[in-house]
């Protein structure tokens, strides 16, 4: 599996996910610089968390017009796989690739803390390797993570199974005490009606190792390299 | 010319911003608070000699960066 | 001061030799050292060096007692920040700064600028930063002022430490009326680097260009270094415009530049334009390398219009760093800044003569012998004496306090207390997995990073009773560092090194220059006996408004090494069966508890005493248990004594409601002395019944106290027939302390 | 009454944000904007009867809660 792992200037965990990607799943990784246009030649692209150009207006609202960002939309456009990871995610908004926005926390306060989800779909290239109910464990860190979309896009989102994750409690309900920003209907993560692309705030490279506190976060992940392998064996 | 520009929530997206302020001001003794919505406010000068170039190019600059449709409204004024 | 921005023209009147901070006796040295009258742009670079600030004249001679050495240390006090040899060819580098007035005057800011400041001091040494840790101290909680300078403070230090990506990984936050109109606000940050790749600020080679890089130069903090060196009044708020505003995404590609650039050849010496900026960053790199500086203020990146060569030369605006590069150099130094969207601009270069000469389009404003604003600034003994009041302060009538009615009350009462409820509303706003190494987040005695590519950890704490300090500055001094060293140990890493910020009163009052000598005796010991070298650290005097001091605080931050990362301990009971042991003796010690100050409204008595015999022996028998698998967790009994240990043990698993525990302890004295009195040198442990035996092995051998005293059971806690509550409810109480206060 | 709120910073104070979008700016083509300058924008409504009462109101609330001295100036319009 090769991946790009697109890098803004602001952008914090580019490493981690590299790492994870190397030294954990053994995978082959590139770094994307913003400058630099993509040639869409990689399985899956990673957008990483952080705060590209500060975040100073919205988050993710300039890295959108980034020259890597060209390559990336056209790559999703052919199919390709791309992932959005917190600030990743709100780049996928801003950038229209993928419905809503992410605004700020309803606590008005910066949250760093492990969260439960739950898995809504293992239709999708990203969940393919977990089943509808299963929990995942990562932590979520971010100011800007409250989800938001109008209710007729929370329809079609409904519609069509493009919420894949919600945040959850240990037995798999949905209390409001789960919801650690306040998002709407505690969506934790969303795919495009493609289903090729998707974005969510919790953080999967942060729980790739035992070590570190558990390995949430592989699935994704594994669900990701699992599906090229397919599309690849087909 | 000086363009200033409002940005503010969309009616029905939530503004915990807004509510906490206006916890914050009943608090303070200011009763009569009804229904606080923060914004952004923004100044800039554009280098340009008319004042139609530049109220094109304050909606563009709105369309394109400044405020988000999904949750955002806009509003600009341009003055000499 | 208004005149003090205007032209270098204007006459220096002894108004102005004061306004700047300068004795009658200090200006006539600046007279003698120069030969002649400075113009106002040197005085205010005298005034910049030769504040206490950035000087350290009033503690220097202290400063000398302390211990440096150690066969780790690479280096000691003197470089920008202090680096240890950890192993594998790998160096870590620490160091924690003080910045409290200026979060007292703009708490969001403050606390933001000064995160940002020691993020510079490592980096600029080639360590990428990796872990950061705050020492918070605000006023009573019920002060009106609290709650906003809490918010703003914590804000702060994630908006800053968030954005540029490195964790914060631990810290800690006390309130007392103390610091009222003073908070403190102390920030720490470890960076790690290759042992043979560190760089320091020195400025070698004549005609070795300077260069500039990173943010713009405005009018921020023009006169921070004599502000941190200045009593607070009333009129402090007025200082209004010199507030420094931080830019975390600069400072996040400046880190990524410096360090990018690092891996070439191309410096000779690089330093962080912290306190006083562009005039001490060149001045102190210039007199490490006993070489000259030739600025050119013409070339220097401005923010804002008609800026005087003064503000030039004083400003303090972040995101700054000076470098000395080889010439061939130049250009790969400005494609590389310019890759990250960075200034970096020629702004002058090395000479053989040692001055410091500045240059505006040409025209000389200053010109002073480096010597003249380093070695020969001013270095005061000033008179210490202990306060007569000191002995009363120390009386304690112990059969004069009324006895509870519940054991148990008092116990809620203090979990639900400011100082002892959980710290997670804290913590929760910072961002403590970035980089992907935090195996012990924030909620345990120390936090646990790993070293990637080694199988080695390390844990930092950050540790100091200010109430132990101010009853007895030389048996809190030791306290902070033995307290720090435990908290170490019950994770299971061996202390490796220590930085220190020493916060306290005015330096010309008698009483607190002793209680600064006094806690630096304290530390020495503690530090001596420990085997604990002191490598960097930071002095914060002048803490104090309208002639009230706040407490000694001379917080200790201590860095760890764990030669096995998997092999740590954690402080909450694990299951069922277990048994728990002490560690160390209960001495019913009552003096300086918050025991005495939230159920007794009293600060008094004798702060608990350090045995550092015993101490070394205690946090040796826990780190080998620990190294061996011995243990099934170990937490250290600190402020609110042995039941909030005990309680904490049921209640602090970040996630889960915790396991209950009967325990029963044989005791003849006051039944609150036994449960609430912080006697040091105290280690609650759990374990297999089947471990206890080799445990008691290392005990013995350490010399060291043990005691089986109850069993992990159940869901509530039991201590003896005098406490008896519900896991969950202690939890609720425990977990909603803070924020009922702050929210 | 409708009191509108503007919060700037004070002049000579780092605005980061304001820097970070103007370079945004210049990089989507609008090369004529010169300093852009971001503050908050607040709406609030009061109920209360005289534009005077207002106004006074208005400004209690910005020097105690809207606007932070240290580094904000304000400004602010009452309406019917
Ligand atoms: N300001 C802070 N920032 C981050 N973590 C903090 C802060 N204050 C306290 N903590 C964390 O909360 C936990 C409890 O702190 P504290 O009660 O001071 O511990 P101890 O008594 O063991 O020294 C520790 O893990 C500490 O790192
Ligand atoms: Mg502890």
């Amino acid at each position: 599996m090769r991946w790009g792992v697109a890098v803004f200037p602001g952008s914090c965990d580019d490493d981690d996910v590299v790492h994870s990607l190397r030294h954990v799943l053994g995978h082959d990784v590139r770094t994307l610089w913003h400058k630099d246009p993509f040639d869409g030649r990689c399985d899956g692209v990673v957008l990483p968390g952080g705060f590209s150009y500060g975040d100073y207006l919205r988050a993710g609202a300039m890295a959108r017009f980034a020259p890597v960002m060209q390559g990336i939309v056209d790559f999703a456009a052919t199919g390709g796989l791309v992932l959005g990871i917190c600030n990743g995610f709100q780049i996928l908004c801003e950038a229209g690739l993928l419905p809503g926005a992410l605004t700020r926390n309803e606590s008005l306060r910066f949250v760093c803390r492990r969260v439960t989800l739950r898995v809504e779909h293992a239709r999708s290239p990203f969940t393919r390797t977990a089943r509808p109910g299963d929990l995942l464990e990562m932590p979520v860190k971010h100011g800007e993570g409250r989800y938001y979309a109008d209710a007729l896009t929370l329809d079609e989102l409904r519609d069509h199974g493009q919420v894949l994750l919600r945040y959850a409690d240990a037995v798999g309900g949905t209390p409001d005490a789960a919801n650690p920003n306040g998002s709407v209907e505690n969506i934790a993560g969303v795919c495009n009606r493609r289903r090729n692309v998707f974005g969510l705030m919790p953080h999967p490279e942060d729980a790739t190792e035992e070590l570190l506190g558990g390995v949430g976060g592989l699935t994704i992940f594994s669900s990701m390299a699992a599906e090229v392998e397919r599309r690849n064996g087909a | 010319m000086l363009v200033k520009v409002f940005v503010t929530l969309k009616e029905g997206v939530l503004d915990p911003q807004g509510k906490a302020v206006e916890n914050s001001l009943h608090s303070l003794g200011f009763g009569a608070v009804r229904e606080v919505r923060v914004g952004k406010y923004l100044e800039l000068n554009l280098d340009v000699a008319e004042a139609g170039d530049a109220e094109q190019q304050a909606q563009r600059m709105c369309e394109k960066l400044l405020a988000n449709p999904v949750i955002e409204d806009y509003r600009f004024e341009v003055s000499g | 001061m208004s005149d003090a921005t205007s032209p270098a023209a204007a006459p220096v009147t002894p108004e102005v030799v004061h306004a700047h901070g300068l004795t009658d006796h200090e200006y006539a040295e600046i007279l003698r050292l120069l030969g002649r009258t400075p113009n106002l742009t040197e005085l205010g670079v005298f005034s910049v060096m030769w504040s206490e600030h950035c000087s350290y004249k009033s503690s220097r001679k202290h400063l000398k007692q302390l211990p440096t050495e150690g066969p780790r240390v690479l280096h000691g006090p003197g470089e920008n920040a202090g680096v240890m040899d950890i192993g594998d060819g790998l160096a870590v580098v620490f160091k924690i700064e003080s910045h409290n007035h200026p979060s007292f005057i703009e708490p969001y800011q403050g606390a933001a600028t000064g995160v940002g400041g020691i993020l510079r001091d490592v980096f600029t040494m080639g360590a990428r930063p990796i872990a950061s840790l705050n020492s918070l101290r605000f006023g009573a909680i019920l002060h009106p002022k609290t709650p906003y300078l809490v918010n703003g403070v914590v804000g702060g230090i994630g908006g800053y430490g968030n954005c540029v990506g490195v964790p914060t990984v631990g810290g800690d936050v006390y309130f007392d009326e103390c610091y009222d109109a003073n908070i403190l606000v102390n920030a720490f940050t470890l960076g790690l680097a290759e042992r043979d790749r560190i760089f320091t600020g020195k400025a070698r080679g004549a005609g070795n260009p300077v260069v500039y890089v990173g943010s713009k130069t405005g009018r921020d903090g023009v006169h921070g270094a004599t502000m941190a060196s200045e009593s607070f009044s009333e009129d402090a708020e007025q200082r209004r415009p010199t507030v420094q505003v931080g830019d975390p995404f600069t400072e996040k590609l400046l880190i990524e530049a410096c360090l990018e650039l690092m891996r070439t050849d191309a410096i000779v010496g690089i330093q962080d334009m912290g306190a006083a900026g562009l005039t001490s960053s060149a001045v102190e790199m210039a007199g490490r390398a006993g070489s000259g500086v030739e600025l050119e203020l013409a070339q220097v990146p401005l923010r804002e219009r008609g800026m005087t060569p003064y503000e030039i030369l004083l400003s303090e605006s972040q995101e700054r760093m000076l470098l000395v590069v080889h010439p061939e150099s130049v250009a790969e130094v400005r494609a590389i800044f310019e890759r990250w969207d960075l200034d970096a601009v020629v702004v002058g270069r090395v000479i053989d003569e040692p001055v410091f000469r500045v240059l505006s389009e040409g025209r000389p404003v200053a010109d002073i012998p480096v010597a003249a604003l380093t070695d020969a600034a001013p270095a005061y003994d000033r008179p210490a004496q202990r306060p007569p009041r000191q002995d009363e302060i120390q009386r304690l009538d112990a059969d004069a306090l009324p006895r509870p009615e519940s054991m148990t009350r008092v116990l809620e009462q203090l979990l639900g207390s400011p100082n002892l409820g959980s710290r997670e509303w804290v913590y929760r706003q910072y961002d403590h997995y970035v980089r992907g190494n935090t195996v012990l987040a924030p909620g345990a005695d120390a936090a646990v990073i790993r070293v990637k590519g080694t199988s080695r950890g390390l844990a930092l704490t950050v540790d100091c009773n200010a109430r132990y300090c101010y009853l007895d500055p030389h048996a809190g001094g030791m306290a902070a560092v033995a307290e720090a060293a435990r908290n170490l140990s019950c994770v299971g890493a061996t202390p490796l090194g220590l930085t220190d910020c020493l916060n306290f009163g005015n330096p010309e009052r008698e009483d607190v220059m002793w209680q600064f000598s006094q806690a630096i005796e304290g530390m020495r010991e503690a530090c001596l006996a420990l085997e604990v070298p002191v490598v960097s650290g930071n002095v914060s005097f002048y803490n104090e408004t309208d002639g009230v001091s706040i407490h000694p605080t001379p917080t200790v931050a201590m860095v760890g090494l764990l030669e096995d990362v998997t092999r740590i301990a954690t402080p909450w009971f694990k299951e069922e069966g277990d048994l728990v042991v002490l560690l160390g003796l209960n001495r019913d010690e009552l003096g300086g508890s918050e025991y005495l100050k939230v159920v007794h409204g009293q600060v008094a008595g004798k702060p608990p005493a350090v045995d550092l015999v015993l101490e070394r022996g205690i946090q040796r028998t826990c780190r080998l248990a620990v190294e061996q698998g011995l243990l099934s967790s170990a937490h250290d009994v600190s402020e609110g004594g042995l039941a909030v240990a005990l309680a904490e043990c049921c209640i602090a698993h970040p996630d889960r409601a915790g396991f209950g525990a009967v325990i029963e302890i044989e005791h003849r004295g006051r039944a609150d002395a036994l449960l609430f009195g912080e006697s040091h040198s105290r280690i609650v442990v759990s374990l297999k019944e089947r471990h206890c035996g080799l445990l008691q092995d290392i005990a013995t051998q350490e010399n060291v106290p043990m005691a089986v005293i109850g069993e992990v059971d159940g869901d509530r806690l039991a201590i003896n027939d005098l406490v008896r509550a519900p896991v969950q409810r202690l939890r609720n109480i425990w977990s909603t302390a803070l924020e009922r206060y702050v929210k």
